[in-house]
C-alpha cells in the first residue's frame, strides 16, 4: 500500500510509526527498524525511499535499505547524521515513534534484471539502498546469473552493513570485492578507488545489468568502467541523490532539468541520465 | 532539558534583550522552557550556571574583553545577539574616526576613559557558536532559536535575502522606485518590516550565503548613486563586514 | 557603623551602574554613582553622515526609549531644514510618544519595581504566585507595542516614522485597530492603579527642582517650552542657557545641572509641573494613588508612572478620536530641499526631557551634534538624594541598606546606555 | 446565459458578494496594485495594471497549514486544509490562464490536495483586457491576453455597462440571483463584439519569432553564453519564482507553539533562483550558479513544463520583468534565443 | 426552462412580397443551424404568438417592411413605433405590436427580440416573390444566419 493514499490532505500526511530496532553501524550511521502502526504494511521495491518525519523539526527522505522480501512487518532505514533531523533520530531509543510517508520513488526495475548477470557498485552510503536490491537478488537467487558486488568506503569503520557483507562473503553463489581509501593494517582487502575492483568484473557484457549508487562524484568514473565492460548504457542504472522535500513531484527541489527525481527517479539508466545534463 | 540562559550586554542599546521582554504572549512559557539564571534587565539574581549565554553588543572597552572570555569559558553555547554582536552595527560608525576624537569629541578632554578601543564584533574576541542577526533582533526569531536549543537541533536563519518575504508580502520594491535597499543582499527573518513601512534595508542582518554585491553595486551606480553613497549605505551597520557565522542550511 | 558598599552593575535597570558608598562612623566618606556602560561616541558616528540617517542611528542610543530618540531627532532635522510636518502627522507622533511612555511605565513597574514589593528578584517567581499580575502587565505592555507595531512596525527602532512624515500612511484599518487595542486595556489599567494604590512607598522627602517641557492646555510631551519649578520657560532653542552639563571623572554619563541646581526630570517631574492638564482619568488615579503635587518623595516616581501610563492611555484615545474626522494627510513628501541650518527636537522621554540638536550644512551633512539624555539629567540629583538618604536609613543592616539605595536608584528609571554618550561636540577641522 | 451589468450596479454586487464571501480584488498599492482582501465594496479597482502578486497567491497561499501535530502523541497527527470561500475579483487573463495552468499541474496525482480544496472553494471573476497593461506585453505572444475558461464570469467592459459571460454552473447561481445583472440580448453580444474587434488592435508581438519554435532553440541552445551574462548581473534574490503567477516550488516548515506541545507543519513558498535551493544536507550544492538557475527557470517554464502539458508554463504577464532589479527580462532573453536561428 | 433561440417568419404568402420571411425562414430550414435553434413559421402571426415567443430567450422575426428603406433593416421591437412614422412600418405590424404589448401587460418574460426587415415592392395577391425582393430574401437568409452565429458563438477574443 501507499501510505499517504491521497484524498483529503493525505498526500503529505505522514503515519505513525514505532522504531522496533536500532544497530549502530558506525559512528555516523545507525540502522533503525521500523514498524508502521496499526499494523500497516509497507510494500516497496529496492531503492524506493520514504520521507521520515520527526514533527518540530522537519522531513527528510531516507532510502529503504531492508529488502522487499525481507520481512512483511518492519523495514530498515540506514540513517547517517548529517543534520538536524537525522541527529534527532539518533538520539531516539526503541519504542520511540516517527512519521513516515511514502515510499516514494521508482526503485530497481526488477523485471529489467531477472535473468541477467548484475554488477552491483556501492559506494560510501550508497550501500545504503544497495542493500536492499542485494538481498532481494539473493532471496530469489536462481532468477539472476552472475552476481557480483563492489563496494568502496573512505576509511575501513567507515564500511556499512559489515556483518551483512560477511554474510555475503561467505556466499558462494554471490562475488563480493571491498576497497577503502585509507587503511592501517590489519585491513587485508583492496585500497584505493573503487575503479579498482572492476578487473574482478567479468560478466556476459551483452546480458549484463549494472546498479551503481554512491556520491555525486563516483558516478563518472564508474560508469565509464561500466561501459568498458561493454554493457548498454540503458542497463546500467543509477540512484541519484538530490534534495527532496515532498516526495509527490511538487516542491521542485529535486529537479533535474525536465524531471522530478522523487518521482520520476531516483533510479534512472545511464541512457535517460546521460540526457539530462544537470544529472552527472 | 530546561537549558539554563544567561543574557548579557556590551556596548549596545539593549534594545534586543528588550525584545526578548516583548514576547508579552510567549514570555510565561518561555520562562516554563528554559531558566534564566543571569539577565540584569529582568532580574537581580546573578547565576553565574548558565549553559548558553546570549551576548549583546559590540566590544568597545579592552576590559569588556576579558569580560566576554569569562563568559565564554562559563558557557557552553555562545550566541552572539543582534547586529551589535554579529557584525558590529552602528556601533562601527565610530571606527572611522580616529581615537582621539572620540574623546575630545564626547567629553572635551582625552584622558577619561581612555580604555576605549575600536568596536569589534563578539567573534573578533571569542568563538562564537550561533548568531542571531537584526537590529534589533526579531523576537519570533529568538523564540524559535530558544525552541531548537531546547529540541537540542541546530538553529538555522534562513538563507535567502529580504527580496523574498518583502515580495513574499507584495510590496513594491523600493529600488524599482528609485531608492536605495540593501535587501537583496541581507539575510532574511525580519519579514522585510523596513521596506513593508517603506523604509529602505540597512542590511541590519547581515549578509547572505553568497551575496551579489557586485552586481548590487552596478545596479545602485545606474540608478545615480555614487560609489561613496553606496559604501556608505552599506557601512551603516558594517554590513560588508557581515558575514554570518555558522549554519548550514542543510535539513 | 561603617559601610563599605560597592554595588555593582545595579540589576533590574537598563545600562550598567554601581554604587560606591563608604561610610565610617556615620559620615559619608565616598559617594558615587559610577555609569561604566561604555561610551560609544555618538556624535562621532553621526558626524559627516546625511541627516536623514539620523533617526534612524540615534533611535540605536537606547531600545526602550527608541521612539522619542526618533521623535526628537527628526524634529531636529525638521526645524534645521525649515520643515513643518502636516497636523495628522504631529497627531499620530503624539499617539507613538504616548505609547512609548506607556510600554516603558508599564516594564517598569511591574517587570523591575514589582518585585520589590512581592519579595522576589524579578517577574518570573510572580508568574507563579500571581499569575493574574503578571498577566496583566504583559496585555498592557502588548498593547503598548500592538499601537508602534501597527502605525510603525515595532517599538524597538521603529521604521516608517520619517522626517516630514510617514514613509507609510497607516490605513483607516490601522487606526481602528489602534483604537481597539488601546480600549481593551482600559480596564487593565484601572487594575494597575488599583494594585499600586496598596503598595506602599518608603518614605523619604527632599525638595529638588522638578524640570519637564510644559504646553499651555496639553500634558505636555512631544513639544512645548522647557520649564523648570522655578524660574521662567524658556525656548527649546535655547537649551544651553537652561540646563548645562559637565563631565565626571567616574560616570561616561555626564551630569546636568540647571541654574547650577541638581534637577529630576521624568514622570514625577511632569505630573509636578503640568498636573493641571492630565486628562481627567489620571487626575483621578493619581488621587487614588495619594500623589498630591507637588511631591518630593523621589520614590513617588514609580507612582507618577502609573498616573502617567493613564494618561497615555486616555490621550490617545482622544487623539485617535480627533484623526478619525480627517484625512490622514501624513504621508512623507519626495524631494526634501536641504538648506544649512540648525535645530533643536526636545521630547519628554519615558524617563524625562530628550535633546537632540543638531547643525546641518548646506550639503545635508550633520556638522555638529549635541544630545542631553534624560538621566544623565537625574544622575547627579540621584547622588544627592543618596547622600540625603542614607544617614536616615544607616542603622539598618548593610543587605537592607543596599537594597534600598537600588531601589531608589531604580525608582528614577534611569536608562544608562543611553546616558553615556553626549556632550556639546565641537569638532575640529 | 450571459448577463450585462451597467457601471453603477457593480459596487452593490461587490457589497453582496461580501455577504457570503472573502472578496480579493485589485486595491491600489501607492502606485500600483495588489490582490487583498476588500473591506468595503468600493475598495476593488477594475482598471489595473498588473498586479505585484498574481491573484493564485490566494489560492496557493504562503504559509499554508498542512499539518497539525502534538509532540506528546504522534498518532493525532492530522492534515489541514484551511479552506474559505472565496471570490477573486476582477482577474485578467494572465492570470486566469496561470490559474488553469496551476490547476493542471497541482491536480496531477499524487495531488496537491491543499491547493485543489482552496481552489475549489474560489469564485473566479474574470475582467478582460481590451489594452495590455504595459508596453512591451509578453502576454499577447503567449495568447494569454485572453482566457476562454477557468473563471465562473468574466467581466467585459462595453461601453454602456459589462457584458458578463458566465461559463460555470457557480458563475450562474452568483450572477443569476443579483439584482445588478440583466439578461445580454443580441445588441450587448454586437457591443462585445466591436469592442474586442479595437481591443485587438492594441495589442503586439514582444518577441520576433515564432513561440511554437522557442522551446526547441531552447534546447538546442542549452550551452548559450547568455545564461552566463544574465547569471553575473543576477542578485540571486528570488523576486521572479515569488511574483511568478506559476511558480509553485515550495518548503516546509514545522513551528512549535510557545508551549512547544502543538504545532503546525507549513507551506512557505521557495524560487528556484535562491541559492541554496538545491543544496542538500551533506552541503552539496547542486544548481550552484546564477547562471545555472536562471536557465532552469527559462527552461522550466518553456521546456519542462511543455513537454509534459503540453503549453508553456509562462503566460507572459511580466511580472518577473518589473520586479527584477538588475533589468533581466524574459523578452531578452526569448529574442536573443530566436535570433540564434539565423546565427 | 427557456429555448435559446427562436426563428420566426411572418407573413402571406399569398400576398407575393408580404410572404418574404415566411421564404427566409423555409431558405433557412436548408441551412445546418447549431443545436437550440428553433424555427418556426408564424405566418400573418396573432394571439398564438405568445405562447410561442415566451418560450424563448432569443427571437429573431423575418418579416416584410413596407416604407422608405430598400435595404434589409435590423431593428427592434421599440423601434417599431419609430418605424411606423418615419421609416415605413411592418405590414404586419399591428399583430406583432399587439402581442408584444399585450405580453408585457401580463407580465411576462419578454425574450430579446430582432426583426430583421425585408422591405416589400409588390403586395399584390400571388405567390411569386418581386425580383427584387427575391434577392434581398437571399441576402436576409445570410444576416440571420451571421445573428445566430454572434448570438450562439463567443465573438472571438482580441486579435486571434
Amino acid at each position: 500500500m501507499s501510505l499517504s493514499a491521497g484524498g483529503y490532505g493525505q498526500n503529505m500526511l505522514p503515519v505513525a510509526a514505532t522504531i522496533t530496532g536500532i544497530d549502530r553501524l558506525t559512528d555516523k550511521d545507525c540502522v533503525f527498524s521500523i514498524r508502521l502502526s496499526k499494523g500497516g504494511i509497507l510494500r516497496f521495491r529496492a531503492s524506493q525511499f520514504v520521507i521520515l518525519s520527526l514533527f518540530g523539526i522537519g522531513e527528510a527522505p531516507i532510502s529503504i535499505s531492508s529488502s522487499p522480501l525481507d520481512s512483511e512487518k518492519s523495514f530498515e532505514l540506514c540513517i547517517r547524521v548529517v543534520g538536524n533531523l537525522t541527529r534527532a533520530v539518533h538520539r531516539l531509543s526503541v519504542g520511540d515513534k516517527v512519521g513516515i510517508r511514502g515510499p516514494y520513488g521508482n526503485g530497481f526495475p526488477m523485471e529489467r534484471i531477472e535473468g541477467r548477470d548484475v554488477v552491483i557498485v556501492a559506494g560510501g552510503l550508497g550501500l545504503a539502498p544497495l542493500r536492499s536490491l542485494i538481498r532481494h537478488v539473493i532471496h530469489e537467487r536462481d532468477r539472476y546469473g552472475r552476481v557480483i558486488v563492489l563496494i568502496g568506503a573512505k576509511r575501513p569503520q567507515d564500511i556499512l552493513f559489515k556483518e551483512d557483507i560477511l554474510l555475503w562473503e561467505a556466499n558462494p553463489s554471490i562475488e563480493v570485492h571491498l576497497t577503502v581509501d585509507v587503511a592501517v593494517p590489519p585491513w587485508d582487502k583492496h585500497v584505493g578507488v573503487i575503479t579498482k575492483l572492476f578487473r574482478y568484473v567479468d560478466v556476459d557484457s551483452l546480458n549484463a545489468v549494472a546498479a551503481v549508487v554512491g556520491p555525486p562524484i563516483m558516478y563518472r568514473f564508474v560508469v565509464s568502467e561500466i561501459l568498458n565492460k561493454g554493457l548498454f548504457e540503458g542497463n546500467i542504472y543509477l540512484s541519484l541523490e538530490r534534495r527532496m522535500r515532498c516526495g509527490i513531484g511538487k516542491c521542485g527541489h529535486c529537479q533535474i532539468n525536465g524531471i522530478y527525481l522523487c518521482q520520476d527517479g531516483p533510479v534512472l539508466s545511464y541512457m535517460e541520465a546521460r540526457k539530462l545534463k544537470e544529472a552527472l | 532539558m530546561r537549558p539554563k540562559i544567561g543574557v548579557f550586554s556590551f556596548t549596545s542599546c539593549e534594545g534586543c534583550q528588550l525584545q526578548v521582554l516583548n514576547l508579552e504572549d510567549e514570555l510565561l512559557h518561555l520562562i516554563e522552557q528554559v531558566e534564566f539564571v543571569n539577565f540584569r534587565e529582568m532580574m537581580s539574581e546573578k547565576g553565574e550556571n548558565y549553559e548558553i549565554a546570549f551576548v549583546e553588543g559590540s566590544i568597545t572597552r579592552e576590559s569588556e574583553e576579558g569580560d566576554l572570555e569569562r563568559i565564554r569559558n562559563k558557557a557552553g553555547i555562545l550566541v552572539a545577539f543582534g547586529a551589535c554582536a554579529h557584525i558590529g552595527g552602528i556601533n562601527v560608525l565610530k571606527n572611522v574616526c580616529p581615537k582621539d576624537m572620540w574623546l575630545t569629541a564626547t567629553y572635551g578632554r582625552r584622558d577619561l576613559f581612555s580604555d576605549t578601543i575600536p568596536v569589534k564584533r563578539i567573534k573578533d574576541v571569542v568563538d562564537v557558536d550561533y548568531v542571531l542577526p537584526g537590529c534589533p533582533i526579531d523576537k519570533e526569531e529568538f523564540l524559535r532559536f530558544v525552541q531548537a536549543l531546547v529540541l537540542e537541533i541546530e538553529p538555522r536563519l534562513p538563507d535567502y535575502p529580504v527580496c523574498v518575504e518583502c515580495r513574499s508580502r507584495g510590496n513594491i520594491c523600493l529600488v524599482e522606485q528609485g531608492r536605495w535597499c540593501l535587501g537583496s543582499v541581507t539575510r532574511a527573518g525580519c519579514d522585510a518590516i523596513c521596506p513593508t513601512y517603506r523604509d529602505n534595508c540597512t542590511g541590519c542582518r547581515g549578509l547572505t550565503e553568497d551575496p551579489n554585491i557586485k552586481s548590487l553595486f552596478n545596479i545602485l551606480l545606474e540608478k545615480g548613486f555614487t560609489r561613496e553613497q553606496i559604501e556608505s549605505k552599506f557601512g551603516l551597520f558594517n554590513g560588508l563586514e557581515g558575514i554570518s557565522g555558522p549554519g548550514s542550511t542543510e535539513d | 557603623m561603617t559601610h563599605d558598599i560597592h554595588l555593582h552593575h545595579i540589576t533590574r535597570v537598563e545600562g550598567h551602574g554601581n554604587i560606591v558608598l563608604n561610610v565610617r562612623k556615620g559620615r559619608i566618606e565616598e559617594l558615587r554613582l559610577e555609569i561604566v556602560e561604555s561610551p560609544r561616541f555618538f556624535e562621532v558616528m553621526l558626524k559627516g553622515r546625511r541627516f536623514d540617517e539620523a533617526p534612524h542611528i540615534t533611535s540605536r542610543i537606547c531600545g526602550i526609549c527608541a521612539i522619542s530618540h526618533t521623535t526628537a531627532s527628526i524634529k531636529a532635522c525638521e526645524m534645521a531644514l525649515g520643515i513643518m510636518p502636516s497636523t495628522e502627522t504631529v497627531l499620530l507622533r503624539k499617539i507613538l510618544v504616548n505609547a512609548e511612555i506607556l510600554q516603558s511605565h508599564i516594564l517598569h513597574i511591574y517587570l523591575l519595581v514589582a518585585p520589590n514589593f512581592f519579595g522576589v528578584g524579578s517577574i518570573i517567581p510572580m508568574a507563579g504566585s500571581h499569575p493574574e499580575v503578571v498577566k496583566r502587565a504583559l496585555r498592557l505592555k502588548k498593547a503598548a507595542n500592538e499601537v508602534c507595531r501597527i502605525l510603525v512596525g515595532r517599538h524597538v527602532h521603529p521604521v516608517g516614522i520619517s522626517i516630514g512624515g510617514f514613509t507609510r500612511v497607516p490605513s483607516k484599518n490601522d487606526l481602528g485597530e489602534v483604537m481597539r487595542t488601546l480600549e481593551a486595556v482600559v480596564p487593565d489599567m484601572e487594575e494597575t492603579v488599583a494594585l499600586f494604590k496598596d503598595l506602599e512607598m518608603p518614605k523619604f522627602d527632599r525638595p529638588t527642582r522638578y524640570v519637564s517641557l510644559h504646553e499651555d492646555g496639553e500634558y505636555a510631551l512631544y513639544g512645548g517650552m522647557l520649564y523648570s519649578t522655578d524660574g521662567p520657560p524658556v525656548y527649546p532653542i535655547d537649551y544651553k542657557e537652561f540646563i548645562t552639563e559637565e563631565v565626571i571623572e567616574y560616570s561616561t554619563a555626564k551630569h546636568a545641572r540647571s541654574g547650577g541646581e541638581s534637577i529630576m526630570v521624568g514622570a514625577l517631574a511632569r505630573v509636578n509641573n503640568n498636573y493641571d492638564v492630565l486628562r481627567s482619568e489620571a487626575k483621578w488615579a493619581a488621587k487614588e494613588l495619594g500623589l498630591r503635587v507637588r511631591c518630593v518623595n523621589p520614590f513617588m516616581n514609580n507612582l507618577a508612572q502609573v498616573v502617567e501610563s493613564v494618561h497615555a492611555i486616555h490621550d490617545s484615545l482622544n487623539l485617535l478620536d480627533d484623526i478619525a474626522g480627517r484625512d490622514l494627510r501624513c504621508g512623507k513628501e519626495d524631494g526634501m530641499k536641504v538648506s544649512a541650518g540648525r535645530g533643536v527636537g526636545v521630547v519628554e522621554a519615558p524617563r524625562g526631557t530628550l535633546y537632540h540638536d543638531y547643525e546641518i550644512d548646506e550639503n545635508g551633512t550633520i556638522t555638529a551634534v549635541n544630545c542631553i539624555i534624560p538621566t544623565a539629567q537625574n544622575l547627579a540629583n540621584i547622588e544627592e538624594d543618596i547622600r540625603a538618604l542614607v544617614p536616615e536609613i544607616l542603622d539598618l543592616p548593610r543587605k537592607e541598606i543596599e537594597q534600598r539605595l537600588e531601589v531608589l536608584v531604580r525608582a528614577y528609571d534611569p536608562c544608562i546606555s543611553c546616558s553615556t554618550h553626549f556632550l556639546e561636540v565641537k569638532f575640529v577641522g | 446565459m450571459d448577463r450585462t451589468i451597467k457601471y453603477d450596479g457593480v459596487e452593490g454586487f461587490i457589497a453582496r458578494l461580501m455577504d457570503n464571501y472573502d472578496v480579493i480584488a485589485p486595491v491600489p498599492r501607492e502606485d500600483r496594485f495588489v490582490f487583498d482582501l476588500l473591506t468595503e465594496p468600493s475598495g476593488a479597482v477594475m482598471e489595473y495594471g498588473t498586479t505585484l502578486l498574481p491573484p493564485v497567491k490566494w489560492i496557493y497561499r504562503n504559509n499554508e497549514p498542512l499539518l497539525k501535530f502534538d509532540l506528546e502523541d504522534i498518532e493525532k497527527t492530522k492534515a489541514v486544509i484551511d479552506v474559505r470561500q472565496q471570490v477573486l475579483l476582477f482577474v485578467h487573463p494572465c492570470d486566469i490562464n496561470a490559474i488553469n495552468i496551476m490547476d493542471e499541474v497541482l491536480a496531477e496525482e499524487p495531488a496537491d490536495e491543499n491547493y485543489l480544496a482552496i481552489r475549489r472553494a474560489t469564485v473566479i471573476i474574470g475582467y478582460e483586457c481590451l489594452t495590455p497593461c504595459r508596453e512591451d506585453t509578453l502576454c499577447y505572444d503567449k495568447g494569454c491576453h485572453y482566457a476562454d475558461r477557468g473563471y465562473d464570469v468574466i467581466f467585459t467592459d462595453i461601453g454602456s455597462g459589462f457584458y458578463v459571460r458566465v461559463e460555470t454552473g457557480r458563475g450562474k447561481e452568483i450572477v443569476g440571483g443579483d439584482p445588478s445583472f440583466r439578461k445580454a440580448v443580441y445588441d450587448d453580444r454586437i457591443a462585445l463584439m466591436l469592442r474586442r474587434d479595437e481591443g485587438g488592435l492594441r495589442f503586439g508581438r514582444a518577441v520576433a519569432g515564432e513561440m511554437g519554435k522557442l522551446s526547441h532553440l531552447l534546447k538546442e541552445n542549452y550551452d548559450d553564453d547568455i545564461w552566463d551574462v544574465k547569471g553575473e548581473r543576477c542578485l540571486s534574490c528570488g523576486a521572479c519564482n515569488i511574483v511568478c503567477p506559476t511558480c509553485y516550488c515550495f518548503d516546509t516548515v514545522d513551528e512549535i507553539g510557545s508551549d512547544m506541545r502543538e504545532g503546525c507543519r507549513y507551506r512557505r513558498w521557495d524560487g528556484c533562483q535562491l541559492e541554496g535551493f538545491c543544496k542538500v544536507a551533506s552541503g552539496e550544492n547542486f544548481r550552484d550558479s546564477a547562471a545555472a538557475r536562471i536557465r532552469h527557470r527559462v527552461f522550466k517554464k518553456e521546456v519542462y513544463l511543455k513537454k509534459r502539458f503540453g503549453r508553456s508554463g509562462c503566460v507572459g504577464c511580466g511580472r518577473c520583468i518589473d520586479s527584477c532589479m538588475a533589468g533581466i527580462s524574459i523578452i531578452d532573453i526569448f529574442n536573443h534565443i530566436m535570433e540564434k536561428r539565423h546565427a | 426552462m427557456k429555448k435559446p433561440l427562436l426563428l420566426l417568419g411572418l407573413g402571406n404568402t399569398l400576398m407575393s412580397d408580404d410572404g418574404a420571411g415566411i421564404h427566409v425562414i423555409n431558405e433557412l430550414r436548408r441551412h445546418k443551424l447549431p443545436d437550440g435553434v428553433d424555427i418556426v413559421d408564424g405566418g400573418t402571426g396573432g394571439i398564438s404568438l405568445i405562447d410561442i415567443l415566451s418560450g424563448y430567450g432569443t427571437v429573431f422575426i423575418a418579416d416584410a417592411v413596407r416604407g422608405v428603406h430598400s435595404r434589409i433593416t435590423v431593428f427592434s421591437p421599440d423601434e417599431l413605433g419609430v418605424n411606423k412614422k418615419e421609416t415605413g412600418f411592418s405590414v404586419h405590424e399591428v399583430e406583432l405590436g399587439s402581442v408584444l404589448e399585450l405580453m408585457n401587460v401580463l407580465g411576462m418574460d419578454m425574450p430579446d427580440i430582432k426583426i430583421v426587415g425585408i422591405p416589400a415592392e409588390n403586395l399584390a395577391p400571388g405567390t411569386v416573390l418581386s425580383e427584387g425582393c427575391r434577392n434581398l430574401v437571399a441576402e436576409a437568409v445570410d444576416i440571420v444566419i451571421e445573428m445566430v452565429e454572434i448570438l450562439l458563438k463567443m465573438p472571438e477574443c482580441p486579435a486571434l
